[in-house]
């Protein structure tokens, strides 16, 4: 630690959110202290609270139903709890500013980007002029291209990097001295977190404000902080120096949660696919466009968009198939084409040597008990409206002769306890479990009908790291039971390495690359991939 | 969308520019009457919305129905005569000029009956005054106009009334909207839907009227109308309902009767007892000061005692409810099906009486009480009039009461007795058996031709027949109306108020 | 969780647990309890006090509320004809009642049917439906109660059509709306994933989600349907005496407003009443119905 | 833009179509005018001459050709009970109702998004539930009962406002008032719900971040977000207005379509009746299409691909 007095005191915070359904203590007892020019990590799994104390700094607690029940956060001699709202004004945006986890919704979707950057100084009294000239710097600051042709576009306009890019701009438009940055790159692909970071510390270097990194991957933290606080159920476990609590973690969840982390140094797969043996899946050709609207003369406007050009593969029965890309390459229209959720317009998709393009009705109907999926987030993949029982149990009431009815509910049971939840829990709704256990209610249904193929389309990618390894157990052990295929999609390189069998690597739509993953990624041949494992080098070094 | 707004603001614009001044300069007036005029022609001399703002004031005909004894008196026409072949002589008045400033002349009088009473146009005094009538009128010299008609039409001086005699300047083949008379005020403006506006026309050939300017409004609701008056933006309301009169509003005895037609088609209708039963059974007296204005009499024949033809001798159906069983159980005993449900329609949203609603339910009531089982059928208005011609009754219906009103216009009890009771038209309501229509139909007939004394003997005897032999309605009041005026006026009103305005009546304090 | 909390709960139970959300919450209560008494006076009211609602009496007219004299009839006062204003309320009420249920029932049977198709067909079908619920907009209500009234004869029947039919472009539009939004959800996904028919999505997955927002819509509509009602009256083509109902009764009494002004007042009153019980309930139905918001009601 | 101006007029077209179709049957058969065009007392003879005239006794079917042929050379026909050109009827009137649909709409429009806003910012608190309750209860009113209310309180006893008719601004107080009440109270609720969700959007945070103070938040950022799930609303209310406010026309005396449209139907004035129901159909296709435009206007998202 260093001597010199900190820019900004967290003392004994506590929050409560009080609602109808009770009271929950999100924060308890929270301190921690930021000195001038440091990055301090607060680390943490989602409900920690790792959220709440950075977000009562600038007072942006939604309030009700959030109460400050005990606590001070000295920014100077200034307690940033009592402040009006004039005092408020001259804190926020000017001296202590933020950036947030989502950088669309962050942007007002009806305002240009540039007159969201101007704002930020015009309401601290910059005058308009200068303020649209520095607006236009910032933005070639943070690296958006053409700068002065962009700032009247809106901020659909943007890719997701670039809108956080804004963000930025517009946090450090008045040279505040703290950013709080709660989760800036969680959302963002591989190599865009990597360029946001090296933003950060850029501007860091040049502005010497303190920053506040809010996230939950603590490979980041690693990298980008010098000290650190580690929280579990809105309580701080753990602080210190980064290096030294990565390195010697006291705390039991702390070691836990540092343990779950994916490890750069994983000893990657040694699988070699036997040659010879019949796939079980066989993608040929598989092409997928999506036209340009048109406009009311049927001109097109812009072009179409290839979202999947003649993608051919084999998946080999017990195979964990791995497609890896950043978003809009393509391969969540993979997934869906090939179990035909949405019409491919060429290509063909065999399973056991019967092609899925050609069928119909029950036929098809018949093949899909072969082939099921799990989607990326539980909470929308399950209907709020049913029972879990209900839910486990829809593959058999829609395909009434696998399972006799008054069975079901026996062998719905055995599923969740198959799948490491209780039986007794068969009775609740989806709401009632954690992200986790939803995910693993996901997961029952998807193996209700026994089927020899499993699509994961990033089915762990929401998911805390510990439950992702959790998860990552779950499949790996089903497999080994009952030998399914795995196809699985995810833009997490890292976890690639430990769990594939082979990998295939997606751009703009076309398979780069395609390989053992032992081949892929101690030896990538094409451009794309090397960069992308430069990225994930970068990010965890 | 620029478009829109500057739409919307134009309207506005036109709002709130046209504000005619509220509170009236002496000798100006308001009026506000229930329903606003859709033309402004003297065409349209029975559609009361309109004939109350022109007639008398604006357009003046030959002669002018007297108001309280009916029958006919020299307007236009300082005196008339019937020649020896049954055309009638009307002596023009001199000196009179239209509002165009020509003078009135025999052919200014000739053109006004053409137009009139040309098919093409359908007026007013051709559907409802001389339809079936031929009519040729001819100047005879610079003040004399000789009108025949064909059949002969005894009571031509009368019929005249509905014709205003307009200058030759008024469009001969379309309605106008800016009439042209003789009469004492000059039509001014019709602002499209809120007002129109009459002034005095300085060159009237009569006496000059008080009113300078009068402004007629219209409002449908009652009360509002009567709030007007109060509040001082009218000074007459016309058509003030029962429950907002208090003493000082003006009623009178309007040439308005109420009915109940009994339609005969299905039995027990069909026997004559039943029809009287159902009219002993109400105790119509009982409603007169607690339901009904105090001032309402009862009726007894289709015509009110300011129409020529009354019969003051004919008696009352006095409210007997013994006798109303007595006959009912008689029917009953010979077969009528007194138990039928019976079903009594009547116009939707209209009211004869300020409380049609309660009248109607109290009535129910009281035929419930001699063992009449009646449900009311609120119908609308165009269902209403198509469902009691006679051509339309369903043969499996229920047997029908008509609850309904008869306005006498035109101030001779002809025009009521044939349109109610003569076979020749498709609602009235006829005798029991062919020989009964045959010879009811002679008996109309030769009143119609028949004038003075003559012509009222046959006419009493009709409504005696119809009343205390045929019975073929119920009979229950000639109606009063409550008007209000402001404290600046002087009005009496006359049993024609609902349907003329005379101006010149009106006096300024 | 033991086996015994998992078990479904009983009526019993249920009951309970409603009364127990009730009493915490005292608005929802008393509309509750309101909405209670106007469906007990439409069961109750017409076998009793039909005859005392039409008995005309002549010494006990005009009685301002209030009077106990010469019975607690008259305890919300009397017409120009004596008859009970109280009574009056308790007899139309279930005219009233019924109208309202029954013209957006058949409106929100009707509406959702087609919405159902438009929202999950596309194509001819759906434009076909979107622009005759367009038309619907501008077609004059007024043209389809007289038209009505030659086709059905009856001027209840025709209420109750005219009023549905006023009603329907909005439980379509509604009704599409959602289906779409639903049918992108990832979970109707996952069920054609399973090899789910549509009737089967349709059952299972839309209906359940569209509750809540047609039981909002539904009571809203009930309350605006009884205002429609009473204008329609008011233009003399709605219910017709001796037909009763809250709004025929509020019409009736305009006239005399400045005079008997608990005539209108009280069936006004009742209309108002009902509809701001119908709302909240609604809203506190809709929570109930949402597995997900359930849980606020249970504290 | 423009393809979204030609594809509302593509199908406003078609709608107008259907409708204007439907109108024209419909109202055929709600029976033969004629006995409403004779006095009851007329004799036969007069009846067949005026149903003769009046083209009442064609078949359908010729009506309906000659109606098309005319509306082809833009002639909407002569009204029966006015003796004029239906348009030129539907055209006097016209300027009333627009007036208290642009009058009324506007005000319940800003004193929707008030209260609505309001209530958001505190769910649950005092304003929020008094205000709701009140709204809500207003919009429950029976508005003849508000319009002749509003007269004897405003008009007679208190002598504020004239009770009815047209002239100067102090007319169009009553009328516009109890038109605003309807729209107002279900507009409120509208706008109090997506006011809820914009207000606990990442961007209202992400602003206040920024150090914007609260009325700037409300007005730069809330507002325009929250006024967007409200138009299509606001187009509906629009449509009941111009479809005619009939009540309040009758009650307060005003000229507008909704009268005619009553009147045309009660008196099968058909060319009339067409007339204002095209016209009218119009006027909301208009308001739907504007609103449609102010949507893409608002929200970029829907212009840009």
């Amino acid at each position: 630690m260093n001597a010199a007095a900190p820019l900004l005191r967290v003392e004994n915070l506590s929050v409560e959110f009080r609602t109808a359904a009770g009271i929950t203590r999100a924060v308890r007892n929270v301190s921690w202290s930021v000195l001038p020019g440091q990055t301090l990590a607060i680390i943490g799994e989602s409900g920690s609270g790792k959220s709440v104390s950075s977000s009562a700094i600038l007072s942006l607690l939604p309030m009700p139903p959030a109460r400050i029940t005990s606590g001070r956060i000295l920014f100077g001699d200034m307690d940033l709890l009592t402040l009006d709202a004039s005092q408020r004004h001259d804190i926020n945006g000017k001296r202590i500013s933020m950036i947030f986890q989502d950088p669309l919704s962050s942007l007002n979707p009806l305002r240009t980007v540039g007159s969201q950057v101007v704002e930020a100084m015009t309401t601290h009294e910059v005058p308009r002029d200068q303020a649209q000239a520095r607006a236009l710097d910032l933005l070639e600051q943070v690296g958006i291209p053409n700068a002065a042709l962009r700032f009247r576009d809106y901020p659909h306009q943007f890719s997701g990097g670039q809108r956080q890019r804004i963000m930025i701009a517009i946090a450090i438009a008045m040279g505040p001295d703290l950013l709080v940055a709660d989760e800036p790159t969680s959302a963002l692909d591989l190599t865009v977190q990597a360029d946001i970071l090296q933003l950060l510390r850029d501007i860091q270097k040049r502005t010497g404000m303190a920053i506040v990194f809010i996230t939950h991957d603590i490979n980041v933290a690693r990298q980008f902080s010098s000290a650190i606080v580690i929280m579990n159920k809105g309580a701080v476990v753990e602080a210190g120096a980064t290096a030294e609590v990565l390195a010697r973690p006291q705390d039991d969840y702390a070691r836990r949660l540092i343990g779950a982390a994916p490890d750069p140094a994983a000893p990657i797969s040694a699988y070699r696919r036997p040659p010879g043996r019949a796939p079980l899946c066989r993608v040929a050709n598989l092409s997928k466009t999506y036209p340009a609207r048109r406009d009311f003369l049927g001109r097109r406007k812009g072009t179409d968009t290839a979202a999947l050009k003649n993608a051919s593969f084999d998946i080999l029965p017990d195979e964990v198939v791995c497609v890896v890309g950043e978003s809009g390459s393509g391969k969540s229209t993979l997934a869906r084409a090939l179990l035909r959720l949405e019409a491919a317009d060429s290509g063909t998709v065999e399973m056991d040597g019967r092609n899925l393009m050609a069928l119909d009705g029950d036929a098809l109907r018949r093949v899909r008990r072969d082939m099921q999926i799990v989607f990326q987030d539980p909470t929308a993949s399950l209907s709020p409206h049913l029972t879990v029982e209900d839910i486990v149990c829809e593959p058999w009431n829609v395909h009434g002769d696998v399972v006799p009815a008054a069975e079901r509910r026996a062998a719905a049971e055995r599923l969740m306890e198959l799948v490491g939840l209780r039986r007794e829990q068969i009775a609740l709704h989806a709401h009632q479990f954690s992200g986790g256990q939803r995910q693993r209610i996901a997961i029952a249904r998807a193996l209700a009908l026994k089927p020899r193929l499993v699509v994961c389309d990033e089915a762990v990618s929401a998911l805390d790291v510990s439950v992702r390894a959790q998860i990552l157990d779950l499949l790996t052990e089903l497999r080994r039971q009952m030998g399914l295929s795995l196809l699985f999609i995810t833009h997490d390189l890292g976890l690639v390495r430990a769990f594939a069998n082979r990998v295939i690597v997606m751009r703009r739509g076309e398979i780069v690359e395609e390989g053992d993953v032992q081949d892929v990624f101690l030896a990538p041949r094409h451009p794309y991939t090397q960069s992308l494992l430069a990225s994930l080098e970068r990010l965890v070094e | 969308m620029r478009m829109l707004i500057s739409v919307a603001t134009a309207a506005l614009g036109v709002a709130l520019a046209a504000a005619p001044a509220l509170a009236a300069e002496p000798g100006e007036v308001v009026i506000v009457a229930p329903a606003g005029p859709q033309t402004m022609d003297g065409c349209q001399s029975n559609v009361s919305s309109t004939a109350r703002i022109l007639k008398q004031n604006v357009l003046e005909a030959l002669t002018i129905v007297d108001p309280v004894k009916g029958g006919a008196a020299p307007r236009l026409a300082t005196s008339w005569e019937q020649s020896a072949d049954g055309s009638w002589l009307f002596k023009l008045r001199p000196g009179v000029m239209f509002h165009d400033g020509t003078p009135l002349t025999p052919e200014t009088v000739v053109y006004s009956f053409e137009r009139m009473l040309d098919k093409a146009l359908g007026c007013d005094p051709f559907i409802f005054v001389f339809s079936g009538v031929e009519v040729k009128a001819e100047a005879v010299d610079a003040e004399t106009v000789r009108i025949t008609t064909n059949p002969v039409q005894p009571i031509l001086p009368l019929m005249v009334e509905s014709v205003a005699i307009v200058p030759l300047a008024t469009p001969r083949n379309e309605l106008t909207r800016a009439p042209l008379g003789t009469g004492p005020y000059v039509f001014t403006n019709w602002d499209t839907q809120t007002s129109v506006t009459l002034t005095r026309a300085p060159s009237y050939w009569g006496e000059m009227p008080a009113v300078t300017k009068a402004t007629f409004i219209w409002r449908s609701e009652a009360s509002v109308r009567a709030a007007m008056v109060d509040v001082g933006e009218a000074d007459l309301a016309l058509s003030i309902s029962e429950q907002d009169a208090r003493d000082t509003d003006l009623m009178y005895q309007s040439a308005e009767m109420s009915r109940i037609k009994i339609n005969n088609d299905q039995p027990p209708f069909n026997d004559v007892r039943v029809r009287k039963a159902l009219n002993y059974a109400l105790d119509r007296r009982a409603l007169i000061g607690t339901l009904l204005n105090p001032r309402i009499t009862l009726a007894n024949q289709i015509v009110g005692p300011s129409v020529f033809g009354y019969d003051p001798a004919i008696g009352q159906y006095e409210y007997d409810p013994v006798e109303a069983r007595r006959l009912l159980d008689e029917a009953r005993a010979a077969g009528a099906p007194i138990d039928r449900p019976i079903r009594m329609i009547s116009i939707a949203g209209s009211s004869t009486f300020a409380n049609q609603d309660e009248v109607i339910a109290a009535f129910i009531a009281m035929w419930k009480q001699v063992g009449l089982s009646v449900t009311n059928e609120a119908l609308e208005m165009g269902l209403f009039r198509s469902s009691i011609r006679r051509e339309n009754f369903d043969p499996n219906r229920n047997p029908t009461l008509v609850f309904s009103n008869h306005d006498n216009t035109t101030g001779d009890a002809g025009m009521s007795i044939f349109s109610k009771y003569h076979s020749s038209n498709g609602t009235s309501d006829l005798p029991d058996t062919p020989e009964g229509i045959k010879a009811m139909d002679a008996l109309i007939e030769s009143g119609m031709a028949a004038v003075g004394d003559e012509r009222r003997r046959i006419f009493g005897e009709a409504m005696r027949l119809e009343h205390d032999e045929i019975v073929p309605e119920v009979w229950l009041y000639y109606m009063v109306n409550i008007v209000r005026k402001s404290d600046r006026i002087n009005y009496e009103p006359n049993p024609r108020t609902s349907q003329v305005i005379d101006l010149a009546t009106i006096t300024l304090n | 969780m033991t086996e015994t909390e998992t078990a479904t709960p009983g009526l019993r139970q249920r009951v309970l647990a409603g009364l127990a959300i009730l009493a915490s919450r005292p608005g929802a209560a008393l509309a509750f309890l309101y909405l209670l008494a106007v469906v007990a006076a439409a069961i109750a009211g017409p076998p009793f006090f039909a005859d005392s609602a039409e008995a005309i009496d002549f010494k006990a007219r005009n009685l301002p509320p209030l009077s106990l004299e010469p019975s607690w009839h008259y305890l919300l006062g009397s017409d120009s004809i004596g008859r009970p204003s109280l009574d009056r309320l308790l007899v139309s009420a279930r005219s009233t009642l019924l109208i309202s249920l029954v013209a957006v029932a058949l409106s929100a049977a009707a509406g959702v049917l087609l919405g159902l198709v438009a929202g999950l067909r596309g194509g001819f079908a759906a434009a076909a439906i979107m622009r005759v619920c367009d038309a619907l907009m501008s077609f004059p209500t007024l043209l389809l109660a007289i038209l009505l009234l030659y086709v059905v004869k009856s001027s209840v029947g025709t209420v109750v059509l005219v009023l549905a039919v006023s009603r329907l472009a909005l439980f379509i539009r509604v009704t599409r709306a959602e289906t779409a939004e639903v049918r992108g959800r990832v979970y109707v996904t996952a069920s054609r994933a399973i090899g789910a028919r549509p009737g089967w999505i349709t059952r299972v997955h839309l209906l359940p989600a569209l509750v809540p927002t047609l039981v909002t819509l539904f009571a809203v509509e009930v309350a605006f349907t009884m205002l429609a009602e009473s204008s329609l009256s008011f233009i003399g083509i709605g219910v017709q005496p001796p037909g009763v109902s809250w709004g025929l009764m509020v019409a009736q009494g305009r006239d005399y407003l400045a005079t008997q002004w608990w005539l209108s007042f009280w069936p006004g009153l009742a209309i108002v009443l009902t509809a701001l019980s119908l709302v909240v309930v609604a809203n506190l139905m809709k929570t109930a119905l949402d597995p997900r918001q359930k849980w606020r009601l249970q504290m | 833009m423009l393809k979204f101006v030609v594809m509302r007029f593509l199908s406003g077209g078609l709608s107008l179509a259907i409708l204007v179709t439907l109108i024209f049957f419909f109202a055929r058969l709600t029976g033969n005018p004629t006995d409403l065009y004779v006095p009851m007392d007329a004799s036969e003879a007069v009846r067949a001459q005026i149903a003769e005239q009046r083209g009442f006794n064609d078949p359908v079917v010729v009506q309906f050709g000659n109606f098309l042929a005319d509306l082809a050379r833009g002639d909407l026909g002569q009204s029966l009970r006015y003796a004029r050109p239906a348009i030129d009827v539907v055209a006097d009137a016209m300027p009333t109702t627009l007036t208290l649909a642009g009058l009324a709409i506007p005000i319940a429009t800003v004193l929707a998004l008030v209260i609505g806003s309001l209530g958001a910012l505190h769910p649950g608190g005092i304003f929020d539930r008094i205000a709701g309750g009140a709204t809500l209860g207003a919009a429950s009113l029976p508005d003849f009962w508000l319009a002749i209310i509003g007269i004897l309180v405003f008009a007679v006893v208190l002598r504020w406002l004239p009770t009815s008719g047209t002239g100067t601004a102090l007319h169009w107080v009553l009328p516009v008032a109890v038109l605003v009440f309807r729209p107002l109270g279900i507009l409120a609720q509208v706008v109090r719900t997506s006011m809820l969700g914009v207000l606990s959007s990442d961007y209202i945070r992400a602003a206040e971040a920024k150090g914007l103070r609260w009325p700037a938040v409300l007005v730069g950022h809330a507002l325009p977000n929250a006024v967007i799930p409200m138009i299509m609303v606001v187009v509906y209310q629009a449509a009941g207005i111009l479809n005619g406010a009939v009540i309040v026309e009758v009650v307060f005396g005003m000229p507008g379509v909704g009268r005619l449209m009553l009147d045309s139907i009660m008196f099968r004035d058909f060319n009339l009746l067409q007339a204002v129901v095209i016209v009218t159909a119009i006027a909301i296709f208009i308001a739907a299409a504007v609103a449609d435009l102010l949507l893409a206007l608002i929200d970029p998202r829907l212009t840009h691909d």
